[in-house]
């Protein structure tokens, strides 16, 4: 009864939303919504799960009750939505995303099909670029964040496909773009 | 009975020790290292001296510093455990020559079993049954027709000069030696630059059984039947259980007889062990004398009600055996797990670091020896190995629930140990119904259903991973990632483990 | 067997029954108030469900919630451990009622049982010894005479109105009876204002043995031997053992008869205990029946190898009893003490708080049966039994050896515990040799043994003091001092006990 | 090795001098020197002691080795040299005080049968008043802090032995006294 006032509570400090989320491991989705009443109610591919935390152990050790099943699992967070679960001596490298993010390196991958020797990075989805990491002519490598695009009310950072030095940088911080709108292009070493 | 002694030992054989003296009203002193500081084995003891030096494996093994140590605390005898200087007939001799008693077999005794051909001489001549074959060099073709037909197939041709399989042939049949034999010889001198081969009976599955024994210093001896160490990987013992699945009370009796007559060859006194191979006919052959206590002793106390550790110190203090040969009765089954730092899933790579939470199982016939507690670093110095697990029950099966059982119940976080192998091991068809030999790790565990137990628990695992993610993102203070040993100590720890 | 059982019960019989369960691969479903959220019983289970009450007591009592949890769970049966509704037979009938399992005797037996007077007429009935005399009320001098004599002195004189003493006279000698008799009524008279007595043969010195029974719903039965309880405080058990120090084979054979001719008599089912005085004429004198498991059930699982719990579970599934008469025997000797938060040194006044540390002992003989670890919270809301800690030895010398190790090993800090006073009981010569009844903590026991064990490490303890002083003054950061209970919890708790 | 300079330093940054103490507890007086170069040496009523922390096993249960026999303990600080400490199950209740505090109080105590009606509180040793903490005509309990003598190189509080009301107040902080010089008077209500 407590717990539930308390989850509520923090939900509503969260703004009342609570964004869905996509978990991957050992090469497997799954696709998480949350309660927005209560975000210890989760439904993993359409399957609900209520998750209580009965105990912390130590730092990271966490006594939980999934649908009233007792498990215990210690727990590291990274940076990046990166999660580290153990339970019962198996680990789980988690990634923790959401749609748009998918979407977004989806979208990047495909983008740098299109040409070779120059890989042009174009925007994924109509929305506005908000900041710009990235300088002409710097030397990137993969996954080096270039630039951040706020799309569909999140902020989306869009990392490089490939090492390189950035040739024409198209836009400026606070420009409004269109999807498939080029946004700089990397020329490949 | 001493007043107080020394243990030149650490970790949970340190604590398997002083629990058993101050049963006896025996004190104890422990010896350690800096690392070992804040290690339980320190404080299960009644007086702990510090070891100076360098390295801290090399602290266990400096015997006259240790000697020093258990003059100055008043000790008046040493227990070596196992490993470190257990087996090290110049230690034994040193402790005697400083006045004080060696708590295990004279020096004489460690010596003599301690080569591997000097052992197996002592040994025929006891009418000890050894591997047939014979070291000596093969010249020509027809030499090893002779030896082999005297051996009886199948016989393995192994180099003289080799090791790790090389120039190791095994032969079933009288028509497949010739080319053997040649193709032995040749793969030797390309190996070893030396063609000289030998034969000896090959076993076929066998099954490592070994034979605990003990021996008081007015003659008296005792065997106290079997533990089978069959389970191994790498020729490292992972699962001991006593009794035997293959032994019958003949068979038991026999090889315990033989095992006694071992000792007496050797004129053994303390505690010690007769390991065996038995072939799939029972027939059994020595393999080699361990002149002390064993790791996996604990699983024969279980079933027999006899304390091995506190027979030792009776033994040592000049008393008689406690029990006669026919007050050993085997009562129900007992296994015993090693829990090693290991990583089941990287090739079994050590791990190290801290214990952030440890809880051991317990309970009606569920015993712990551990070296650990929550809070202990494991450190690459020492023998991965953190604890055991013991169980006993009414028979095998209820044995394997409580093992079952137990290892689930066990939780260590911080390292990473080989317990989801160890239940994987445990479930085992083979293991479960008895039919298993040393190749079992190698041939019959399929590794795949360690990855068919981690899928079972898929969607909850993604479940918690979301609600840990919301938990980390709402709270102000996230939680610190732990430090993971890098990529140089892990090459360190492959390294030592190798080695 | 089952698939699913609920454990309606907490602390350490819920870790018990959980461990049981999982042996079997039976899955069990945990209740629990949310005081107790973070206690081990609950992750040991397989699954979890909150208890909604008000109160942390009442939600164990709850039956109609535990009820509807179990039917919601998919539990088969209910487990009841002791206390709380072990002993409801309105709780069993509900089970029954619901399409459940009772993991126990029939509500019948435990109703017939449950009544001292309804015990005491059916246990006579079967033949089974009771104390002589009767609860009648004795109007004359005369009457008083002829009871008495018929009964045999020495007898008591008891109020029938009374308790806790009032009214009580001990009387050895027909020459003593007139005063006695008088004086009896009188101070019953003043005390509840009725002056009505009876009288009861007097049981000199006694000991409280009492005789562990199972019986399956085939009509078979089996006697496990018997545990010796007559360590007590005020009534309470404080440590048991198995076997007594005062039963040889035949009087063993004839209670325990007598205990299968008792439980037949109430139509027994699932195991039970039956309890007796014996005085020092060996004659036994059946005091109660427990129709569920006793708390220090351990001792004979250790002695006999026989599970109790999982029996029970067999027994409620519809199986057989796993073994026969014959193949109960008592091997070697065990000891229980339980870990009461208590304090020895202040009356025995129960503490609460937080256990800041919490090492348990183990290794070989050494069993403990846990509700708490290193974090669990003692709350003043359940009984202040933590935990049991049992061992086995070949002999009831070597139990004890092991029982003064482990106590010796045994580190709870954050809270009192009885453990110095068990060290001191342990290493009291009377205990240690078998010469002790019902009266031995009044009695034999001198609480002063326990300051001169305080008084050992005197200096020790001031250079520790000074050591501590001078770290605390030259760190910056002081260590803080925990909160204690205040007076006022520590009134509630008196009461509690006393309650 | 390690430890010893650690303890050393320790000594150091406390000014180099380690002052002796005395240990009460159960009725008794331990006189406690400590070993200058390193205070895990002491000397309890002139039987030397050397006390090693092996481990901290949680926030107030340390692992000692004393002259190399083993003990756990659970020590708890109060102020005031107030320590409380469990080994084995049975708890201590510490005083730690010095030579001079012990004069201290025995004085004021002597001092305070003087007179009835009212106590006279007399400087214990020559010295100087450091600090004044009541004022005339205020109402003070049994041992409510009067003032702070610097004697001996030491502060030494100096507290009331009765409830009543400060009369008069005989000195100033900054005044230098002698022994037995009259400092206030407390008449007792």
């Amino acid at each position: 009864m407590e717990r539930k006032s308390i989850n509520d509570k923090k939900a509503y400090l969260n703004g009342g939303k609570v964004e869905d989320i996509i978990i991957k491991f050992d090469g497997k989705e799954f696709n998480v919504k949350f309660s927005q009443a209560n975000f210890a109610n989760v439904a993993v591919n359409e399957k609900i799960y209520n998750i209580e935390l009965l105990k912390k152990m130590y730092d990271n050790v966490f006594s939980f009750a999934v649908n009233q099943q007792l498990l215990e699992v210690e727990m590291e967070f990274g940076g990046n939505g990166e999660l580290n679960l153990t339970l019962d001596g198996f680990e789980y490298s988690v990634q923790v995303t959401n749609e748009t993010r998918q979407l977004l390196e989806k979208f990047i991958l495909d983008s740098a099909v299109v040409s070779t020797g120059t890989k042009i990075i174009k925007a994924p989805m109509p929305g506005m670029v908000i900041k710009i990491l990235a300088q002409e002519n710097q030397h990137v490598m993969e996954g080096d964040k270039l630039l951040v695009v706020e799309a569909m009310k999140m902020e989306n950072v869009l990392k490089s496909p490939a090492s390189g030095t950035v040739k024409s940088l198209k836009v400026k911080e606070g420009t409004p773009v269109n999807k498939d709108d080029v946004l700089l292009e990397i020329e490949v070493a | 009975m001493f007043r107080k002694i020394l243990i030149a030992n650490r970790g949970e054989i340190a604590v398997r020790i002083a629990r058993a003296a101050r049963e006896m009203s025996v004190e104890t002193v422990a010896i350690y290292h800096d690392v070992d500081k804040a290690m339980p084995f320190v404080s299960y003891s009644d007086y702990a001296y510090r070891l100076d030096s360098e390295s801290p494996k090399s602290a266990y093994l400096d015997i006259e510093q240790i000697i020093d140590i258990a003059k100055k605390s008043g000790a008046e005898a040493i227990h070596p455990g196992y490993g470190f200087l257990s087996e090290n007939a110049d230690f034994a001799q040193a402790v005697l020559d400083a006045g004080l008693v060696f708590i295990g077999p004279k020096p004489m005794s460690i010596r003599s079993m301690g080569s591997k051909t000097g052992a197996r001489e002592i040994m025929a001549k006891a009418g000890v049954p050894i591997v047939p074959g014979n070291k000596e060099p093969i010249a020509t073709i027809d030499e090893a027709r002779q030896i082999a037909e005297k051996v009886g197939y199948p016989i393995l041709i192994k180099a003289s000069a080799g090791g790790g399989g090389k120039g190791m042939k095994a032969v079933f049949s009288q028509n497949e030696l010739d080319d053997a034999f040649h193709s032995a010889k040749r793969e030797a001198l390309k190996s070893f630059a030396n063609d000289a081969v030998y034969i000896e009976k090959l076993i076929e599955n066998p099954k490592h059984i070994e034979i605990q024994i003990v021996a008081d210093s007015h003659g008296n001896y005792a065997y106290l039947g079997e533990r089978d160490c069959s389970i191994q990987r790498r020729h490292q013992k992972v699962v001991e259980e006593a009794p035997s699945t293959v032994l019958d009370d003949d068979l038991r009796e026999r090889m315990g007889k033989v095992a006694v007559d071992a000792a007496r060859a050797c004129d053994y006194v303390n505690a010690g062990t007769i390991e065996f191979l038995v072939d799939k006919n029972k027939n059994f052959y020595f393999l080699e004398m361990n002149t002390r206590l064993q790791v996996e002793h604990p699983v024969t106390e279980m079933v027999t009600g006899i304390d091995l550790a506190k027979e030792q110190l009776l033994i040592a203090a000049g008393e008689k055996l406690s029990f006669s040969q026919d007050d050993v009765k085997i009562k129900g089954h007992a296994i015993e797990c090693r829990i090693y730092a290991e990583d089941p899933f990287s090739g079994f790579l050590p791990d190290i670091g801290k214990i952030n939470y440890c809880r051991q199982p317990g309970g009606y016939g569920v015993r712990v020896d551990s070296g650990i507690e929550t809070g202990s670093e494991v450190t690459m110095h020492f023998d991965p190995m953190l604890a055991k697990l013991i169980t006993w029950g009414r028979d095998r099966f209820d044995a394997i629930g409580k093992m079952e059982r137990a290892l689930r119940n066990y939780k260590i976080k911080g390292v990473k140990t080989i317990i989801p192998f160890l239940l994987a091991v445990v479930r085992h068809p083979e293991f479960k119904y008895g039919y298993f030999d040393t190749g079992f790790i190698e041939q019959a565990f399929d590794f795949d259903v360690l990855n068919k137990m981690r899928v079972e628990n898929d969607e909850i695992i993604a479940a918690i991973a979301a609600f840990g993610y919301r938990m980390s993102a709402t709270s102000k203070k996230p939680v610190k990632s732990e430090q993971k040993p890098n990529k140089w100590k892990e090459n360190q720890l492959m390294i030592r483990r190798l080695i």
